[in-house]
């Protein structure tokens, strides 16, 4: 295993800071877990791409940043999207179809997004959230915002040609990116050695004069820590690149029969998993008790509970409504340019309301 | 005759080519130990080993990149690029290098590359993993493109596309692997000719893929109401058949396209104004198309039924053409 | 009405942009120190500072990425791509981003994004620098595509284009920089109806962008064998102003497109079909098609010069139409 | 200046070999000067770039190759071709666009091709060769060829996404691929310092476990060394990245107005020309004479006139060709198959002759 060691910090943690980390890796848990069966029960379609063993990462990162900071994610999203404050029952409803998704339906599992909350997606193509994360922060940037976009992506995506131009932008430009690699060791079905030329893929950064750390992405705690460090550099003025050390427990996506790894590697890592690990280390602290536990396993289920509800109460989004949206709505003029309606004209540019 | 799926035929056609040219290999992301994103390859790596069957980084450019310079340098590439959505990154070395090596080096070089990607929607996967731009690949000069749509093409475009001294790009829709259909003894001649997949006097159905599907079981609904469609599957996209679409609306007089590509610019455009060109004489009514809403593929899957072309749809085209009603 | 060059219209519209919004900004290789690969935004680093005259590395899938995010992230990005060829590199990023950010996102985004880039070919730079690919760009949904062919037109379209609140292409075709004409003191009212640049009534001859100025020249060559052709410019590639277009076919009863791009699947393609369907009943003769030759563009000029549509096929094309020969 | 001195070698340089690189290096220049003039008379279009102070890399590094080994190269590649063999003639030809240019004036100055030699392009998109030349390097694997692929690119292509994946993609597996940056400062009118966030490009090569190294790209005699070991390397079983540090005396094409670089940084680098350079280091060493010298220079200008002769003398390409070898012909059929030949099939389909 490559997942780093760290050395338990000396200064005791604040009960109620750990009670709300664990708290929002159950809620995780359970909500995919209750993902999953729906998917068998055929209320979730599509791909789903299960984040369970990967929680410490969002939990933990997630916290470095401020309401105002922008977040880019993958298809591998739930996590992020859940403690990034989207309400759980409106991403629920986005994997329904429903309208009342955080998506309106459109979107579906890979394509979460939440504008009040900063979070731009949901990406299904890999990388290509990483060139939007430059732009953003440029944006921010240029409009004196002291903001910090945080990009997530995963070990595979390193080896796209955007990991490796972004990271030069950044660099150049002194771009506040925090990007965030989630490198759970296996893009799909191939192993990190056998897609990475040089697995540590931190030590990538210094070929943008960029700097960066690795972290055990285990270690909720651990992963707060290096990501407040990281956010703080960004924050000053730049990029930075923090690697999380992770796996994912279930297969790749709903399909995927797993055998590419050996079932022996995952009860390995499933020794680590994250959530355990800070339970254990909690409670032989005394710093919650098992009731405490108990307690937040009854209100995570309730709180996935009532997010199905919240899905299965959504309304559909009415079909004439289907080409809304591909193009913004022009301010001042609801009636279209007849002229311009024909049968050549596609539909969606026939309805779309001209300035 | 014996009864197989899409996927099996794919797989068989894969199997034979490896097993007929030691050039032959497969190269793309997750062929090998995982078995390929649709399960093709299940099995290959332990069969054909890791020289041959070679799980690629996630580098679209670069692979398609590779397997150009490959087939340059005298093997015989078979790249799968998961889906179409994906190809997007490798457009650049499709468009610039390989269907250009051959002419702007005077005739010096082939590039003999078969590249295979999986396409269309309909399996809710949204806006970014629902793509059928076989148009855009149809455009270009210097390359083949075909679509496999029954088992009996599945199983055999491959090892016809492997003849082929230039490069040819085959889409397979991702719909079809599950598919079960009668594998036909006798292996099509050549990737050229369009098929006749239903014979009918009374209007001409042209498609490809997926929808080919589709067609058939609006045609089963026309026949209901004694209108008899001739269904006739393209298989080549790139050259087109155009004979025998024309043939065809000579003896029925009206056509209708039906592709899975947005309206605009799409690939039955090409076959509209092919007919416009070649058999304008011929039409008693115009040309319709039947294609997949102008919008983003939702994730919904009333909406995205709603978006792609259906048999409903197919058959309300068919009659207003005709002039009846259903 | 003053006289300026192409380029100077193209600079006088990016600067007023520039100088009448703060958020506006441009981006792309070599915009800053070289002056802009045509000489667009020569004088702007000075003028406006590197904050907001970005040379970007060679990456033009990032950095057209990066105009998505900053057009989400409130600013008004003018992405140049130096050349289409070069777009293919950031397909990915405009199909899969900028087009589908909206609707993915059931509305809550927009992407008001500008990207330029010459086309065109005529050069004698080749095949991979000599693409009219505006073909696939009018192809999806969510973006709007516009091809300025006239000073006027270079002078006013970015200004509109960036009142539009999603993404808009502009195509500039790379022989007309150094090209004089008269500027309108009235810029044109929007970016979605195409322009009569010829009235006539015994053929509609339909273009955009570079070949507008072959169209022109033929329809004088036309007109002296008696022939008056009506010459429309598209100027919008997406949407389509297809009234305009049927509109004008209802009087002459007879149409030819001229197109850059290769014929199959083209551009034309859709134009031709649109008339099938909305023009076929005033048709008199089967709508033809003028487009470049199907293969890579050759550098010798004399291959090039047969490989591209020019004023003699075009009126040749008329000729066949009209049943008279010249 | 960033070039980097290199130590004078120890070893006498043997005559014969002074020579032959001298030549070489006069020959590029020579040839170039007159390009440079008959694309001001009209006979030369297109994209013209010119490789003039850049010539010690070609040279030297391609005297590190055997005729079996390949090249993948850019569109300032007339010195390329010129040291690989590829005839003077045959290149001027392609860029009078007659058909006895080494592509049949298909490919102009930027696509320079010889089958026979291995020359793989001339490749106008920045970038563009570099997965060719890892598919190149694949094929002679595959097929136990001991050879290697050399691929040269600018520092601008350093940016792009291709040079990251082509690098792993290579280091991966292995590939006999000798990865040769010429940095010359510019990619157009963007200063290195401006197009990477990382200038040291060698340094580049850790992030991808490729042993690398940079050469004064303006020292004959160090580039030819330092290739000749990247080779070895590269035989004995892998990548390597050689960064030759060099610069454009000229214009970055014949468009160029220069307006980004100093005169006097351009004047500075021309104390540094490599044939002068290399000139008065043979006579100061007593290898050559002033004589010797007139008669290379001699000898280049016969060359480079008896190949405008050669160009001038060729024959246009009948039009009737102009859709020839976008397909390859099909053996045993020359008739095509009429049954395809429509309206609608395009004039290339047409033409081109069918199993
Ligand atoms: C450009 C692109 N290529 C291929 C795919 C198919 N695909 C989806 S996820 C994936 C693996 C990505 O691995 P990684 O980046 O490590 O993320 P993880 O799934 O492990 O979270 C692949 C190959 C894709 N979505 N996009
Ligand atoms: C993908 C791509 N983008 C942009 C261009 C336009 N362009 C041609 S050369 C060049 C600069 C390349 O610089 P470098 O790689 O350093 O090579 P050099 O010209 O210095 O030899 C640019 C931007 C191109 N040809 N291809
Ligand atoms: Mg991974
Ligand atoms: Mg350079």
């Amino acid at each position: 295993m490559n997942a780093l060691e760290t050395p338990r910090r000396a200064a005791p943690i604040d009960r109620q800071h750990a009670l709300d980390l664990l708290y929002e890796m159950k809620r995780i848990r359970r909500f995919e877990e209750k993902c999953a069966e729906l998917y068998s029960a055929g209320h979730i379609r599509g791909f789903l791409h299960l984040y369970i063993g990967e929680e410490a990462v969002a939990v933990g990162a997630l916290r470095a940043l401020t309401p105002d900071d922008a977040v880019v994610s993958t298809y591998r999203e739930h996590g992020h999207a859940l403690v990034r404050g989207v309400p759980a029952g409106a991403v629920m409803a986005e994997m329904y179809g429903k309208a009342n998704g955080c998506s309106r339906g459109r979107g579906g599992s890979m394509h979460l997004f939440d504008a009040g909350r900063r979070l731009y997606g949901g990406n299904a193509i890999v990388g290509g959230g990483l060139p939007l994360a430059a732009g953003l922060a440029l944006a921010d940037r240029m409009q004196n915002r002291p903001v910090v976009t945080a990009c997530f992506f995963g070990d595979g995506a390193v080896a796209e040609g955007e990991f490796h131009e972004s990271m030069n932008l950044a660099a150049l430009w002194k771009l506040p990116v925090l990007f965030l690699c989630e490198n759970n060791r296996y893009a799909m079905g191939t192993a990190l050695e056998r897609h990475q030329a040089q697995t540590d893929i931190q030590a990538k950064a210094a070929g943008y004069g960029v700097p960066a750390a690795a972290v055990d992405g285990m270690d909720v705690l651990a992963v707060e820590e290096a990501a407040r460090t990281a956010v703080s550099i960004v924050r000053a003025g730049g990029p930075f690149l923090l690697e999380a050390r992770t796996y994912r427990f279930r297969a790749h996506s709903m399909y995927d029969a797993e055998l590419y790894r050996p079932k022996e590697e995952v009860e390995q890592w499933k020794q680590r998993d994250p959530i355990r690990l800070f339970e254990t280390r909690l409670l032989a602290e005394a710093i919650l008790t098992p009731e405490d536990i108990a307690a937040l396993e009854v209100r995570a289920a309730a709180d996935v509970a009532e997010a199905v509800a919240f899905a299965e109460a959504g309304p559909w989004e009415p079909v004439e409504d289907l080409t809304r949206d591909v193009y913004t709505p022009r301010a001042g003029d609801s009636s279209g340019r007849p002229g311009l309606n024909t049968a050549a004209a596609s539909d969606a540019d026939k309805r779309r309301p001209r300035p | 005759m014996s009864r197989i799926t899409y996927r099996e035929a794919v797989k068989a056609g894969l199997r034979e080519a490896l097993i007929g040219d030691p050039h032959v290999f497969l190269m793309g992301e997750d062929v090998g130990r995982y078995g390929g994103a649709y399960a093709c390859s299940k099995g290959f790596l332990e069969e054909f080993g890791p020289e041959r069957i070679r799980d690629t980084p996630l580098c679209e450019s670069t692979f398609v990149g590779a397997g150009i310079g490959a087939a340059l340098g005298g093997m015989r590439p078979i790249v799968e690029v998961m889906t179409v959505n994906f190809s997007l990154l490798a457009l650049d070395q499709i468009v610039n290098n390989a269907a250009t090596l051959r002419h702007m080096s005077g005739g010096q070089f082939s590039v003999p590359l078969v590249v295979r990607m999986a396409t269309g929607g309909g399996r809710q996967l949204a806006a970014q993993h629902s793509h059928s731009l076989e148009v855009w690949y149809a455009h270009v000069p210097g390359i083949q493109v075909v679509a496999p749509a029954t088992v009996t093409d599945a199983r055999h475009m491959l090892g016809l596309a492997l003849r082929e001294p230039d490069p040819v790009f085959i889409f397979e829709h991702a719909l079809l692997y599950p598919m079960e259909g009668e594998l036909d003894e006798s292996p099509p001649a050549d990737l050229l000719h369009a098929a006749i997949r239903r014979p009918g006097n009374d209007v001409t159905v042209v498609t490809y893929g997926g929808s080919l599907w589709k067609c058939l079981q609006a045609a089963e609904t026309l026949a209901k109401s004694g209108v008899e469609a001739e269904v006739i599957d393209l298989r080549s996209l790139r050259p087109l058949d155009m004979p025998t679409v024309l043939a065809s609306v000579a003896r029925t007089h009206r056509a209708v396209i039906v592709d899975e590509g947005w309206k605009t610019c799409s690939l039955a455009a090409e076959i509209s104004a092919g007919i416009m060109e070649g058999g304008f004489y011929d039409l008693d009514a115009p040309v319709a198309r039947v294609c997949s809403i102008e919008a983003p593929m939702p994730y919904a899957k009333h909406l995205e039924d709603a978006a792609l072309p259906q048999p409903e749809g197919i058959v309300s085209a068919v009659m207003n053409l005709v002039g009846r009603h259903v």
